[in-house]
């Protein structure tokens, strides 16, 4: 490891929380726009993040804080593993180490909600992983390499050759942001049958670190996503963007679905998107 | 199989109002379901004994707000029937205006929330957004934007001049065209669709038996509106109830949206239908005898039993709301839902526990 | 002050019970959160889950069923806490405080930090309320 | 001015109820006034196309009334209801909430196993109860 | 001295289990035991001090191990056969003689195979084998002391039978220890069958209608993947007259060869490992007592079926058959593990886990390249080693709670914490970074570049895992409070789960150093280049968490808890609410499974049938 | 899908809100707010007392001063009280209350109409 490695790491473990609270305020205020409101500040996330680590409260469990912390970890060491051009595999299992994390976290809690909200959280791990992996592969099979430098140095984008994964990796970023129609096991101030699913026991502190992770979590999401066309680092920002943006538009014209609908349909019809992608690159 | 039993409400997000439902799920499908009541429980029909009949006025308004209005009017229709009172036509048409411009609101609100209660927000946003519209017109035209207390026995106490009419038309076209382009997303968009077709199905006959009212009934195909027993100044106009065959949440959605837009066409009729009669009779005497009277409400038949013995408490006040009716036939349904379909059936009845508990 | 202590008056998370209301006050609470009014300019969030939940607004009268759950919610949100009655009947039971099943207003129940007059308050008037309790915890923050 | 009302007595209740359902009348609900210090009337209302037929029945406050929400299902709230305001108790009630639809009488002792008093699935209570 | 630790390890449990046999009382039963369990771990180290090596111990190389061996070949068939006529079984009958047949090919009909070069070779793969069985098997067959105690106790056993039951369990060691280290095909061949005898007997050692009918369902099935095996001796020593393996094993060997021995080989190596569409035999197995699931059926001997297919690895790599098999192995891997996430009863929860692992490796092992094959070593170690522990774990929770159902076993962490915090430990070690099984995983999943279809398979089999051990830890875990009434276990018990416990997450966080420890043969350090060098930094990570955590944990034990939200109705009670006629219900939580999607009869039979056809494929594409 | 034209129009157009406490709208004329008495006018009848159904209403007399007390928080300002005052001193501004801190009732005192009438400052206070 050089020093330069050693810089970017520390950049990625920095950044990463702070550009996904602010991929989280414009979120925020785009929504509120395409819903004809005017909508918080952009810095609101970061508000929210402030006022919920000075809140005093009783845990719902005394393992919350332990997971929280561990999800907090795993999320930020994906950031910076990406940041260092790491295996984008591993980066990809560290992160949902943290969705593990997060979910057992909650089935600790007390409340019904928020184990059912755990349930449904791993049944959407189930349903994103395999075609987030599928699309990993498929990057790893163009660029010739598992790194993140190797993904990031082809000098033709790698839409090219994986058109087909575009809906997998949408579907990704909808589930990771909870987004509509995959809210499915905790959205965040949309109205839910199981009120905030996975997240209906942290409050507090926990939920601060939580929402940080978050963050991470996201800024890793659409990082991956933007080595699609890493021409340039704005290509890549600007890639990431539409991402995000597309995902938004999404939310804001769709009703959520079912957990069962999203294992019957909507997953395996990505997957196998997601597959013939990667047969048609193994035939070339 | 594992069971789990989910204590939903009386405090949920999604359910707008406080009624429990503890649901016992096996693979987030209810198997068993049983309603809890009395979160919003006045006891207001026996406030009756410290009102008097024009006191009560203001009281069955708020049975519930979102129907206020019409509770008034199915209130004084009930006591002018005692009093052999006949209302002005004019006052007679007005009622129609308000009462249809409430159930535009109500439908305009429910159609909102029921967009909630599937995840979709921005739906829910645009709905309100354009109800605020409705609002400034019962505002403006009544003095309040949601108990708008209009009626009183005899007639009503507020009018409308040429202005005011004016106004209202105009505002209505514009309604009438932000609903309208929300059409094809609340009846024919996928995801809508996935989430509100073939869920939470009451079979014609099950409606009926039942004992289903409003939209609930008219979904699963029966063709009952207590509009057409013609009160209020509904006997000069042209109306036919909305019917939908499908009997799912779909359906009903369906035919709260088609009413919303029969509801400005109703106002329109009645508002051309305004003459120079007075707004209000002279009321003398006081109610005596045993009267039903029976309005349409948004959310469907609500029928008023008044009992009076000639003093100016009344001796009884019955109401029968439209939720009231409606939640046995929502209990038979439950069982088989997925859980993610719950809030989505209940809120297809659009419950108002307010006025079901009063 | 601190930026742990604005955001605390940056990022006011709502929940809001209806605690025996006759929908009058729910639908105009409701209405803050619509684009006419939006007050998530205000950062706030209508949360549904008193763990999450910073300002409660409490519409209707209050009856021995439902106090129970008035006071679990409370309980369970997290310091500091306001709480803001809307409406004659969370205010003071409005015309139902002589029907047989009411036990009064909101303040029977838990501490009340904002009245809303009105029937329904307009939601004019409700964001009136959390601009005045923000400001009463605003300064209790300043002072401590 | 008095309505309509057919006088029926506690025996004839629920046979009669029946009959007027085989009309194909449908029950839109049940009203319950207090006439004096000792006696109540509950009044049944049925409707059919818009037309409301009428059943009158006298008991003596705290009395025991044959329930029809046998016979139809949708007379177990109004029911629970009624026992509620007025103390009259329902006989063979489909859902008993025992007095406590509306008003609290908190208990603190009881655990019994869920549900005992379930609500059938959609199809077979349409067709039992109905 | 190598001749010596080789004689411990393969003798010493046949002795030691024949004292037992002889000798009852316990107390010496439990002696022989411990003794059994240090002198496998000091042979087992002394021989991984030495390897890679061959050596020529006297009672493996001599004439008359091989006359043993031969004999051995009829015999057990023979004892099978009259085993299957008492019974009046078919499918036995019918596999027992023809097994008899091939043996009487082999001995009378084919001219003698050339002697192996040495007795015994040990590679990195035999090393992880032998030392799974010594360490893992020792602490497992010390686990079972107590355990089978308690056993008779539930069962009212007038007279017990333990002295016979450990006789089979230490043998068995032996047995295997002796399978992972010869070089003769015929030896090996022996070993096999005396392993399928061990297996036999455990399961049916309950003698209740159901034990009897999973032990023939496990001989029948077992003595079918002996036919596959013989047959594939059987050609071998017609194509080459060779008996050694490690030669046998040079792919230039089988250029241009018919590869149907090879895919036999394979065929017998899937039944063992209860590959699908043979994953039954395993499943009914469980039905045994628990230390007798976890040393056979999960850890260590199921473990022989992947062995032999990693041993066959290097042939494998690049050919038909090697791609059906890695097929094969993926297959199994994902379906199993959908299966797994449908069921309740945590004993079939491993069960169809380790079947779903042992695909991945048998993937591995399909894909051939030295990559996948030290992934597939890695594996077999690192799954040993976890999966042991968590069958230990699920073995006490059963005599604690007295149901094997997951349901049954929530909030067991306020019952007994110990058992269940290394039972959650456990689970996250099958999937988390940077523990071991992951690193497989991942390792695997790399290595299979050159399959699409099988990584496909293994992304979705690896976030099924995920879901599954999640919800198994949390299930556990899901008591509110640190706080708890510790039931007392013995030492016996806790002893095995705690050295397991140690053993699974070290061995995990060591991955990065297992190219010194166990590898030096295929270099997975270089084949990984960039993404092995993150272990270290990961591991420090981990450890970082872990500090972390344990602080936050000590400062949060202290802390009362919030009552729970159910929408504004918690009551006093713990573990009710107020609900309907203002009464105090309880509240029952359960798991969801998605039956619908994963039930077992459904997927079992679309499963099966697809695995089948691929098995086909397999010898198809040998043929062919 | 079928939302998208909305969507992307509200993203372009300007949003629906009114950014009410730097901007408020008029008031609609006829809109029923605050409750306001002229208490020199008022004559202490009572009418509105009696027939206000919210019930929070109190007229008093004690010797030549009148007390007009109005529980401001119990009041659903449904104006029944403005159309029964004799005398028309009553009125509801077209603008709501404002919110408080406290829950006070208000009291205001004047002279009975035989005598020429004085006026009293309105006093609120607390409950
Ligand atoms: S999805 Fe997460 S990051 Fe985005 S706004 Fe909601 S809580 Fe914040
Ligand atoms: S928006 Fe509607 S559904 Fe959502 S919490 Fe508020 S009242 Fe309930
Ligand atoms: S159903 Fe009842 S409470 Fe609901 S809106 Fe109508 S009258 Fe009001
Ligand atoms: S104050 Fe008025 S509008 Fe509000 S809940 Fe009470 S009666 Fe309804
Ligand atoms: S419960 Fe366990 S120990 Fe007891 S008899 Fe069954 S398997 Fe044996
Ligand atoms: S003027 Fe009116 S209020 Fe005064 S005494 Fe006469 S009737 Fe009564
Ligand atoms: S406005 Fe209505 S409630 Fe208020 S004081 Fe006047 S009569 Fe009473
Ligand atoms: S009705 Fe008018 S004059 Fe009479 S007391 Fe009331 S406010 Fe005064």
């Amino acid at each position: 490891m050089n020093l330069t490695t050693f810089y970017l790491a520390v950049a990625g473990l920095i950044l990463a929380p702070l550009v996904g609270g602010l991929v989280a305020g414009v979120d925020r205020v785009l929504t509120a726009r395409m819903q004809s409101r005017m909508g918080p500040p952009l810095l609101q996330p970061f508000y929210d993040v402030g006022k919920l680590w000075s809140k005093v409260i009783a845990p719902a469990s005394h393992w919350q804080g332990l997971f929280v912390r561990w999800a907090l970890v795993a999320s930020l060491a994906s950031d910076v593993l990406l940041a260092a051009g790491a295996d984008v595999l591993m980066c990809f299992f560290v992160q949902a180490a943290s969705a593990s994390f997060v979910a057992l976290g909650a089935f600790c809690g007390s409340s019904p909600y928020s184990k059912l909200g755990a349930q449904r959280e791993l049944f959407q791990l189930l349903a994103y992983e395999p075609v987030f992996l599928v699309a990993i592969l498929c990057m790893a099979k163009v660029s010739g390499g598992f790194d993140a430098y190797s993904f990031m140095a082809s000098d033709q984008p790698l839409l090219y050759k994986m058109p087909l994964i575009v809906p997998g990796l949408l579907f990704v970023v909808l589930v990771k942001l909870r987004k509509s129609p995959f809210d499915i096991s905790g959205s965040h101030h949309m109205h839910q049958e199981v009120v905030r699913g996975v997240y209906t026991d942290y409050a507090g502190r926990d939920f601060a670190l939580l929402e940080i992770a978050h963050w991470a979590d996201v800024t890793v999401v659409l990082w991956i996503c933007s080595f699609l066309w890493a021409t340039s680092p704005l290509a890549m920002v600007v890639t990431a963007f539409l991402f995000l943006f597309a995902a938004l538009v999404i939310d804001n014209i769709s009703a959520r679905l079912t957990w069962r609908h999203m294992l019957k349909v909507v997953a395996p019809i990505s997957l196998v998107l997601a597959t013939a992608n990667l047969l048609w690159l193994y035939m070339e | 199989m594992a069971r789990t039993v989910i204590p939903f409400g009386p405090q949920h997000p999604v359910l707008p109002e406080p009624i429990h439902l503890s649901l016992v799920v096996e693979d987030e499908r209810v198997v068993e379901a049983l309603p809890t009541l009395g979160y919003v429980h006045r006891g207001l029909e026996l406030l009756a004994t410290k009102r008097d009949y024009n006191q009560m006025i203001q009281i069955v308004e708020r049975v519930c707000g979102i129907c206020s209005m019409i509770h008034s009017l199915c209130y004084c229709q009930g006591i002018e029937e005692m009093m052999k009172l006949e209302v002005p036509r004019r006052a007679r048409m007005l009622r129609v205006v308000w009462s249809e411009l409430h159930r535009l609101h109500s439908h305009l609100l429910w159609l909102g929330l029921f967009a909630d209660s599937f995840g979709f927000e921005s739906l829910f946003m645009q709905l309100w957004k354009v109800r605020e519209k409705v609002m400034d017109l019962n505002e403006a035209t009544t003095g309040n934007r949601v108990i708008v207390s209009v009626n009183v026995v005899g007639g009503v106490r507020a009018d409308l001049d040429e202005a005011q009419i004016r106004w209202i038309k105009d505002t209505l076209v514009e309604v009438e065209a932000s609903i309208r382009s929300l059409q094809s997303t609340i009846m024919h968009d996928s995801t809508v669709c996935r989430r509100t077709r073939g869920v939470g199905v009451l079979t014609k006959q099950a409606a009926y038996d039942l004992g289903a009212a409003g939209p609930m009934l008219r979904g699963s195909g029966v063709a009952q509106d207590m509009r057409q027993l013609k009160y209020a100044g509904f006997d000069e106009i042209a109306f036919e109830p909305i019917v939908e065959t499908d009997g799912d949440c779909w359906a009903r959605s369906t035919v709260r949206f088609r009413e919303a837009l029969q509801s400005i066409d109703l106002v329109r009729q009645a508002l051309d239908k305004l003459d120079g009669s007075e707004l209000a009779v002279k009321v003398k005497g006081k109610p005596e005898g045993e009267v039903i009277t029976r309005v349409e409400q948004p959310r469907g038949e609500c029928l008023y039993y008044l009992k009076g013995n000639g003093d100016k408490f009344l001796e009884r006040v019955r109401i029968r709301t439209p939720t009231f009716a409606n939640i046995p036939p929502l209990a038979a349904i439950l069982p088989g839902l997925d859980f993610a379909d719950v809030p989505v059936v209940v809120l297809s009845i659009d419950p108002c526990i307010s006025c079901t508990e009063r | 002050m601190s930026f742990l202590k604005t955001s605390q008056i940056k990022s006011p998370w709502l929940m809001h019970f209806d605690c025996g209301s006759c929908n009058g006050c729910d639908i105009e609470t409701l209405a803050c959160l619509t684009p006419v009014y939006d007050v998530e300019r205000f950062g706030i969030i209508n949360v549904g889950n008193p763990r999450h939940a910073d300002v409660l607004v409490v519409t209707g009268t209050v009856n021995p069923r439902n106090a129970e759950i008035l006071k679990n919610i409370y309980s369970q949100m997290p310091d500091p806490k306001l709480v803001i009655a809307v409406g004659a009947c969370g205010c003071s039971g409005g015309v139902f405080r002589d029907a047989p099943n009411v036990l009064g207003g909101i303040d029977k129940v838990i501490p009340v930090d904002v009245y809303v007059p009105g029937c329904p308050a307009k939601p004019e008037a409700i964001m009136d309320a959390v601009v005045t309790g923000l400001g009463k915890l605003k300064g209790i923050l300043e002072a401590s | 001015m008095c309505i309509e009302a057919t006088p029926v007595t506690t025996a004839q209740l629920v046979a009669e109820v029946t009959k007027i359902k085989a009309d194909g009348y449908r029950l839109v609900t049940l009203t319950s006034v207090e006439i004096d210090a000792e006696n109540m009337e509950i009044l049944y209302h049925f409707d059919k196309d818009l037309v409301l037929k009428n059943l009158r029945l006298t008991v003596k406050k705290g009395a025991s009334v044959p329930s029809i929400s046998g016979a139809l299902f949708t007379a177990f709230l109004v029911e629970n209801e009624i026992r509620d305001q007025f103390g009259i108790t329902f006989e063979g009630l489909v859902l008993d909430y025992q007095g406590k639809l509306y008003n609290e009488v908190v208990q603190t002792t009881t655990t019994s196993p869920f549900c005992r008093m379930q609500v059938k699935s959609t199809s077979t209570a349409a067709k039992e109860v109905v | 001295m190598l001749d010596a630790y080789i004689g411990v390890l393969v003798l010493w449990p046949l002795v030691a289990g024949l004292a037992c046999l002889v000798l009852k009382s316990p107390g010496v039963r439990s002696a022989l035991v411990l003794s059994t369990g240090a002198a496998l771990a000091v042979g087992a180290l002394g021989v991984a001090s030495q390897v890679p090596m061959t050596a020529n111990p006297g009672f493996l190389s001599s004439q008359t191990a091989l006359y043993i061996a031969e004999g051995a070949a009829f015999a057990l068939p023979i004892y099978f056969l009259i085993r299957g006529l008492m019974e009046k079984h078919v499918l036995v009958i019918v596999f027992a003689i023809a097994q008899l047949g091939l043996a009487a090919m082999s001995v009378f009909g084919l001219a003698a195979p050339a002697a192996a070069k040495s007795a015994v070779y040990c590679d990195g793969l035999s090393l992880a084998l032998v030392l799974v069985v010594s360490l893992v098997g020792s602490l497992i067959c010390i686990f079972a002391l107590p355990y089978m105690k308690h056993h008779e106790e539930h069962l009212h056993l007038k007279v017990t039978r333990q002295p016979g039951f450990f006789l089979i369990l230490l043998a068995f060691l032996g047995f295997m220890n002796g399978l992972a280290l010869s070089n003769d095909l015929r030896v090996f061949a022996a070993f096999y069958e005396a392993t399928t005898l061990c297996s036999f007997l455990l399961i049916g050692h309950d003698k209740t209608e159901e034990s009897k009918k999973s032990a023939f369902r496990a001989l029948w099935m077992n003595c079918m993947g002996g036919v596959f095996l013989h047959g594939g001796i059987v050609l071998i020593q017609k194509q080459f007259g060779m008996a050694d393996i490690h030669e046998l094993m040079n792919p230039t060997l089988w250029a241009g060869a018919s590869m149907l021995p090879i895919a036999l080989l394979a065929l017998a190596g899937c039944v063992k490992a209860a590959q699908m569409p043979f994953q039954s035999w395993l499943l009914g197995a469980m039905v045994a007592p628990t230390p007798v699931s976890a040393l056979l059926h999960s850890s260590t001997m199921v473990k022989v079926g992947v062995f032999v297919c990693l041993r066959l690895g290097p042939v494998l790599e690049s050919t038909t058959t090697g791609r059906v098999l890695a097929l094969v192995g993926a297959f199994t891997f994902f379906a199993t593990s959908a299966l797994a996430l449908g069921q309740s009863n945590a004993k079939k929860i491993l069960a169809y886990s380790t079947i779903a692992n042992l695909g991945l490796i048998i993937a591995c092992a399909g894909i051939g390249t030295p990559i996948a094959l030290a992934a597939g070593v890695v594996l077999l170690a690192i799954h040993a080693v976890t999966k042991g522990l968590l069958f230990l774990c699920v073995g006490d929770m059963e005599q604690t709670v007295g149901s094997r159902d997951l349901e049954d076993l929530r909030g067991l962490i306020s019952k007994s914490p110990v058992t269940a915090l290394a039972a959650s430990a456990g689970a996250m070690a099958m999937i988390l970074p940077p523990l071991g099984m992951l690193v497989g995983k991942w390792a695997a999943l790399e290595a299979a570049a050159a399959s699409p279809i099988a990584m496909v398979l293994i992304a979705l089999g690896s976030a099924l895992g995920v879901v599954c051990w999640v919800r198994f830890a949390g299930t556990l875990m899901s008591g509110q409070s640190i706080e708890a009434k510790t039931t007392h276990t013995s030492a016996l018990t806790s002893t095995p789960i705690l050295a397991m416990l140690a053993g699974a997450v070290g061995l995990g966080m060591a991955a990065p150093w297992f190219n010194a420890l166990l590898l030096p043969a295929s270099n997975i350090a270089t084949a990984l280049a960039g993404g092995w060098g993150l272990l270290p930094g990961l591991f420090i990570v981990a450890m970082l968490a872990w500090i972390i955590g344990m602080k936050v944990l000590g400062r949060q034990s202290a802390a009362t808890l919030a009552t729970p939200y159910i929408g504004g109705l918690p009551s006093v009670l713990k573990g009710t609410y107020v609900g309907p006629l203002g009464r105090n219900w309880t509240l029952t939580e359960g798991n969801e499974y998605a039956s619908e999607i994963f039930g077992e009869s459904k997927l079992t039979k679309f499963a099966g049938a697809l695995a089948g056809a691929l098995l086909l494929a397999l010898v198809g594409g040998a043929i062919i | 899908m079928k939302m998208l034209p909305t969507v992307i129009s509200n993203l372009f157009n300007k949003a629906a809100t009114r950014n009410y406490p730097f901007f408020v709208r008029d008031p609609f004329v006829t809109a029923r707010g605050e409750l306001i008495n002229d208490i020199d006018r008022c004559i202490f009848c009572g009418s509105c007392s009696r027939k206000c159904p919210s019930q929070c209403l109190e007229v008093t007399k004690e010797g030549t001063m009148g007390t007009w007390k109005l529980e401001f928080f119990a009041c659903v300002g449904c104006g029944v009280c403005v159309d029964s005052c004799p005398v028309n001193c009553l009125s509801q501004k077209p603008t709501h209350r404002a919110v408080a801190v406290v829950r006070e009732t208000i009291v205001m005192t004047g002279k009975l109409p035989e005598k020429p009438a004085k006026k009293t400052a309105a006093a609120p206070a607390e409950q």
